[in-house]
């Protein structure tokens, strides 16, 4: 196609600003801003316990503390969270703290430093439970339940003795007939993938700035999000206003993997700045981004795949289970995403799978660079992998043998058509790379 | 080696579209309003870019809105590797609004019709007339004064399907699927359980590529990601407790760390995405984690089955040989 | 207490405190804000700066420690006709700049190996650029930048530099 | 000699009781800090230094670097109530080749050591080892001092100095003792000095010609890694390839840099070539006591201090 611009090479728009140091991030902004107030968080110091008393006196006796908010200041506030509303803004007495990242308090002040110290006088009592760890450990019948109103009715059970309590979502595939596809298989190869805690680590953390216009009634909220427009809902819902009255800017993102879906600085900065008619920032630390904010899940992933002795897959079956950590985020989504890539880009007449999301007492984990999908992808093409060695085949040709091609189904049934281009992949890789000859009609 | 496939955009029947506009303002400047956010993968380029080509206007002309929940309408997330497909898409579509407008409203200054007018760098003009010429900017003042505003208006709203519950089938799970196929060299050393990426060779499914130095750049990040994964990344968390919660102890990759990508971008312009473009945001860091562990097992007959691969476990494998 | 140094070659007197760092009184009290916060433990590399000539974390340094010291920013390279260096014009004409946070100081690593090393080899920018961690680009044109703009230098180039590519 | 295992610096372990129970234990030692005290001393010579230490002692957090300290205090700036910048003492920074000895001033920076060229030529196991500290930025601050007095297991000049069996000058305002490298650490993070005391010099025999030396560093990563283990191992030869002199070093493999003198003993007196360089290894492996962090395991710690030393072993046998 000839074109002009699209295919070119065309410097970024916003790489100038970038380089000079012009482009301004939320933290940027901050010396916009007279009397800026700031705001510390205090976060659960136990990743399982019921609050049972908290006292913020001896922080708002610090000089330069303004104010110190806690659940108790806000009755009207409701959990937030991407899909499943399960996260509660700040932790009230006889609530639940279910991670390290939980907010139990805010500390406003004039300084960043009184607002530390604040934060550090803050008195609290807490009746500690069992912290649950494992995604495993969850799902045993005496498992403390970790989300105490959850109910869910598991349809497959991975053991007759499996709990359920703990299970946030539960998903299954089933495509043609596995049993069938295991009996035509001449090789049966069973093997279990660990995957773990990843952090999307983008170079800026979790930073906002609020301010309150008292004619409008609105909040304006400088911050990063990759998704403006349901940020923007899931504060609203979650402070009981409506949309209109949150209105997010978005500055310059210094990077984001997933880690900027979810809600971080937001709320917090809308009350405080709410309440105090002032304007705030919120400026997380690396720490604190890494221990509160989500991570990638890990995923114990067992697969099992029957093969013909001419190399051509005949059945797939994949369990898998997920630790969400201690809320949903984007946990249901991802367990899916997951699945529907269980077999990669190879065609498997005869799918099926089972796949868990379970909560536990973790940093809670969301969405990163290939949601699911990329721990699969670790078990599925290292799966290949094992398989072309047990045949004596070289990877290339049996991934060629297998990739999809126009017509091919994947393991959703989903026939094929457009833009099927998986072998063309494989031949260019192989060239690109001097892989040794092989058959690339396989 | 590794191969992947990365089914795009929500999916799953999860409604899932991006609006965006495209108008003429101030002297000599086009506005595009997108809500989508730039996390430095590059979408306001790429909007650019494709409002340039269907304009045909250079790149300089344009700015972007700043994203603002009150100024711009819903552009979805950025994420799910869908930004250059739905908002290039909303883009294409807002722009080619904006075109036909100013091709109509044109034809009515001219009093020419469609066939027989141009238009380039700005300027609208007709074949037939050639002292009928005026600036996209002039048309658009005079139609203010008709009250008429210039605009072009774009929404991408494909559709997928939701899956049965109890089986997962579905015609159409997401609306588009991406390859990537990667090859890396690995060396490992024994002594020190280190192990090298010395060169990655990455062949992309982009269906187009919109910028094709964007695309690299996202497959070369992308393997630094997946090289992370795969050998030193992780979030250490015991009983709730993250024991590294700094860049010291939690390790991501340095420049020495990460190897030369040689990438091939494949573009058979073949989805219904703008000019065939597929995203590629994820399936360019997907297959290095695998294609690593691959590799590792071709180069001492081990294979690993948890992540990371760090120099320890080689080591631990390597004394048990 | 009052300290006097140099920035961006102009001379500069600021009252700090020796509760602040060279990070904050550049970014907070000279609002030059490309020095970015990444980690505040020398972990990361976004705060680098030239300080008396060489690359620093100046989240390491305290801002009392600055006095009668010579600085040097990403807006310090820029010429006062507003053209820029042409390391950070490599940088756009490289693509090496995604989300952009660590970019000021990875330019500023590169400026100071240009100073030592015109030629340097790829293996030779990326020991260099070593403690600037970057998440999105993987590094790669991050050093075809820095190479980039030393083939430009040595050719003692133009404005059509931006052509070369 | 009073409360001589404590950090010389003064500065805090990680968490903020320990700092608190340090300001105690200040106020206990009764020394009386001026009011309206300088929060920021920067001397410029070496007595004034030395006498803010005498006056305050912990009170005052040593900056050499700052790439340590900065990190301790980070977010906590504010708790410190004065700090003593030694980074504007020029004496400090000096380098002194002489005939039989080489010194170092406490203050010359790992940048410094990696690239200078007589540092390189003569004392090669400390100009790697400096290059490899961190990246750019924290060579271009840390100091060799800082690296010393920090105390670390894992600092990477440590081993290089017991290699080259350096000797420190400690100063203080009633004068300067020496202290053997091997004699310093007394522990992770703790050594011989007390808050009356600077380190001012490090004072390394030059080396004999024909001495043939290796340096490791093993981490997670191949640049900004705190090590996993180092191994500093020099070897004087004579001119029948007799092995004269032999000493291996290692660090972060137990609670204090170590020497390995079974290993050295082995060494010593043995012609190059007839050793084994796989017993050697052994050898040192024996000889250490690491522990499991995230930095490594204990069995990582042994199989690695191992194969590096028989490698550079195997390295010189076939130089």
């Amino acid at each position: 196609m000839g074109t002009r611009f699209v295919g070119k090479k065309v410097n970024k728009v916003d790489a100038r600003q970038k380089v000079t140091g012009e482009a301004k991030y939320t933290e940027d902004l901050v010396n916009d801003f007279a009397d800026l107030l700031h705001i510390r968080v205090l976060r659960a110091p136990h990743p399982h316990a019921y609050l049972r008393e908290i006292n913020v006196e001896p922080a708002r006796e610090v000089a330069g503390v303004v104010e110190v908010f806690t659940a108790a200041d806000f009755p009207e506030l409701t959990e937030f969270g991407l899909i499943i509303k399960d996260q509660p803004v700040l932790v009230g007495i006889d609530q639940k703290m279910r991670y390290l990242g939980d907010a139990l308090a805010l500390v406003v002040a004039e300084t960043d430093a009184a607002a530390l110290r604040g934060r550090d006088r803050i008195e609290l009592e807490i009746e500690e439970l069992e912290v649950v760890d494992n995604p495993l450990r969850s799902m045993e019948q005496d498992c403390i339940q970790i989300h105490e109103d959850h109910e869910i009715e598991v349809t497959h059970y991975l053991d007759p003795e499996m709990c359920c309590d703990n299970i946030l979502s539960d998903n299954y595939l089933d495509k043609a007939d596995v049993k069938k596809g295991f009996a035509e298989a001449d090789l049966i190869v069973e093997r279990e993938y660990q995957t773990q805690f990843v952090e999307q680590l983008p170079l800026q953390v979790e930073k906002g700035i609020a301010d309150y216009d008292e004619e409008s009634e609105e909040i304006i909220i400088w911050a990063a999000s990759q998704w403006l427009h349901d940020t923007q809902a899931d504060i609203a819902q979650a402070m009981g206003v409506t949309k209109d009255k949150i209105r997010i800017k978005q500055p310059v993102i210094g990077g984001a993997f997933g880690k900027k879906e979810d809600i971080s600085v937001h709320i917090h900065l809308a009350l405080a700045a709410r309440e105090l008619k002032r304007p705030v920032q919120l400026i997380y630390n690396r720490e604190e981004s890494m221990i509160a904010q989500s991570k990638r899940h890990p995923q114990i992933i067992r697969h099992k795949t029957g093969v013909s002795s001419e190399g051509k897959l005949t059945a797939w079956q994949t369990e898998m289970i997920m630790d969400t950590g201690a809320y949903a985020s984007s946990g249901p989504a991802v367990v899916r995403n997951a699945m529907f890539h269980c077999t990669g880009p190879y065609q498997a007449p005869n799918v099926r799978a089972a796949c868990y999301a379970v909560y536990t007492n973790n940093t809670y984990c969301g969405a990163m660079r290939g949601f699911g999908a990329t721990q699969m992808a670790f078990a599925y093409d290292s799966q290949m992998d094992v398989i072309a060695r047990e045949l004596g085949m070289d990877p290339a040709d049996f991934r060629m043998r297998n990739a999809y091609q126009p017509g091919s189904t994947t393991p959703g049934g989903e026939k094929l058509e457009l833009g099927v281009n998986v072998r063309e992949t494989i031949a260019e890789a192989r060239r690109l790379s001097s892989w040794r000859e092989g058959d690339n009609n396989a | 080696m590794a191969t992947i496939m990365f089914g795009f955009g929500y999916g799953e029947g999860f409604p899932d579209h991006s609006i965006a506009s495209v108008e003429p303002v101030g002297e000599n400047r086009i506005l595009i309003r997108t809500s989508a956010a730039d996390v430095g993968q590059g979408i306001q380029t790429v909007a650019v870019q494709i409002a340039s080509e269907v304009l045909k206007l250079d790149p300089e002309y344009f700015e972007i809105v700043e994203g603002d929940t009150h100024t711009t309408q819903n552009a979805g997330s950025s994420s799910a590797t869908r930004q250059t497909y739905f908002t290039g898409q909303a883009v294409k579509e807002a722009a080619e609004d904006l075109l036909g407008n100013i091709y109509h409203h044109a034809s009515q200054e001219f009093t020419t019709n469609h066939p027989e007018m141009a238009i380039k760098d700005g300027r609208i003009f007709s074949h037939v007339n050639s002292e009928d010429e005026m600036t996209i900017w002039e048309l658009r003042d005079r139609l203010a004064d008709r009250g008429i505003e210039l605009k072009g208006r774009g929404t991408f709203f494909p559709r997928t399907y939701k899956p049965d519950p109890e089986t997962g089938q579905s015609e159409r799970v997401y609306v588009g699927y991406s390859y990537h196929t990667q090859v890396v060299e690995v060396v490992v050393d024994t002594v020190t359980g280190q192990v090298t990426v010395e060169k990655a060779y990455s062949a992309i499914d982009a269906g187009k590529a919109i910028n094709p130095a964007g695309v690299e750049g996202q497959v070369e990040g992308g393997t630094a990601q997946g090289l992370g994964m795969a050998l030193m990344e992780e979030q250490v968390i015991e009983k709730g407790r993250t024991l590294n919660p700094d860049m010291s102890r939690y390790l991501v990759p340095t420049a020495l760390d990460v190897p030369e990508v040689e990438t091939v971008i494949v573009e058979n312009e073949d989805t219904d995405g703008p000019f065939g473009a597929k995203g590629i945001g994820e399936p360019a860091m997907i297959a290095t984690a695998p294609a690593i562990i691959n590799a590792i097992y071709d180069a001492i007959g081990v294979r690993f089955y948890r992540l990371p691969v760090t120099p320890e476990k080689i080591k631990a494998a390597l004394e048990q040989n | 207490m009052e300290i006097t140094f140099t920035i961006n070659n102009e001379k500069r007197s600021l009252e700090v405190s020796p509760h602040q760092r060279l990070l904050d009184i550049i970014r907070k009290d000279l609002g030059l804000t490309a020095a970015k916060e990444g980690c505040g433990k020398g972990e990361c590399g976004a705060c680098t700066v030239l300080f008396n000539g060489e690359p620093v974390a100046s989240c390491l340094v305290l801002a009392p420690q600055a006095d009668g010291a010579e600085i040097l920013t990403v807006e310090g390279l820029i010429s006062r006709e507003g053209e820029l260096h042409p390391l950070q014009q490599a940088f756009l004409d490289t693509g090496a700049v995604q989300c952009g946070f660590c970019i000021p100081g990875s330019i500023m690593t590169g400026y100071r190996l240009l100073q030592d090393n015109p030629e340097p080899k790829r293996e030779e920018v990326r020991q260099a650029l070593a403690g600037n961690i970057c998440r999105c680009t993987g590094y790669q044109k991050i050093v075809d930048a820095v190479q980039l703009a030393a083939s430009r230098m040595q050719s003692g180039g133009d404005s059509s530099w931006a052509q070369d590519l | 000699m009073e409360n001589s295992r404590r950090n010389a610096s003064g500065r805090p372990k990680a968490s903020g009781s320990d700092f608190e129970a340090e300001q105690e234990n200040i106020q206990e030692l009764g020394r009386e800090v001026p009011v309206g005290s300088a929060d920021y001393l920067a001397p410029k010579s070496l007595k004034k230094a030395l006498e803010y230490r005498s006056r305050y002692g912990y009170k005052a957090v040593v900056i050499a670097g700052g790439t340590d300290i900065m990190v301790d205090y980070f977010e906590r700036l504010s708790e410190v109530s004065s700090w003593l910048d030694l980074t504007k003492i020029q004496d400090l920074k000096e380098i002194k080749f002489g005939p039989e000895k080489i010194r170092l001033g406490s203050m010359v920076t790992h940048r410094k050591l990696a690239t200078d060229s007589r540092i390189r030529e003569n004392l090669p196991l400390l100009a790697e080892s400096a290059s490899e500290v961190g990246a750019w930025q924290i060579q271009s601050r840390g100091t060799l001092g800082g690296n010393i007095v920090t105390s670390s297991p894992a600092g990477d000049a440590l081993a290089p100095l017991l290699a080259y069996q350096a000797r420190f000058i400690l100063g203080s305002v009633s004068g300067q003792r020496e202290v053997a490298a091997e004699d310093f650490f007394t522990g992770p993070k703790e050594n011989v000095m007390t808050q009356e005391e600077l380190l001012i010099e490090v004072v390394i025999p030059t080396p004999r010609e024909g001495t043939l030396s290796r340096w490791k560093k093993v981490g997670k990563r191949k640049a900004m890694i705190i090590s996993s283990l180092t191994m500093a191992l020099l070897l004087e030869l004579d001119d029948k390839d007799e092995i004269t002199a032999a000493r291996a070093a290692y660090g972060a493999v137990a609670p204090r840099p170590i020497r390995a003198t079974e290993l050295e003993v082995y060494l010593t007196g043995r012609k190059l070539t007839e050793i084994s360089a796989g017993k050697a290894g052994e050898l040192a492996a024996q000889e250490i006591s690491p522990i499991t962090d995230i930095r490594g395991t204990v069995d990582f710690r042994c199989q690695v201090t191992r194969d590096i030393t028989e490698q550079a072993l195997l390295g010189f046998q076939q130089e």
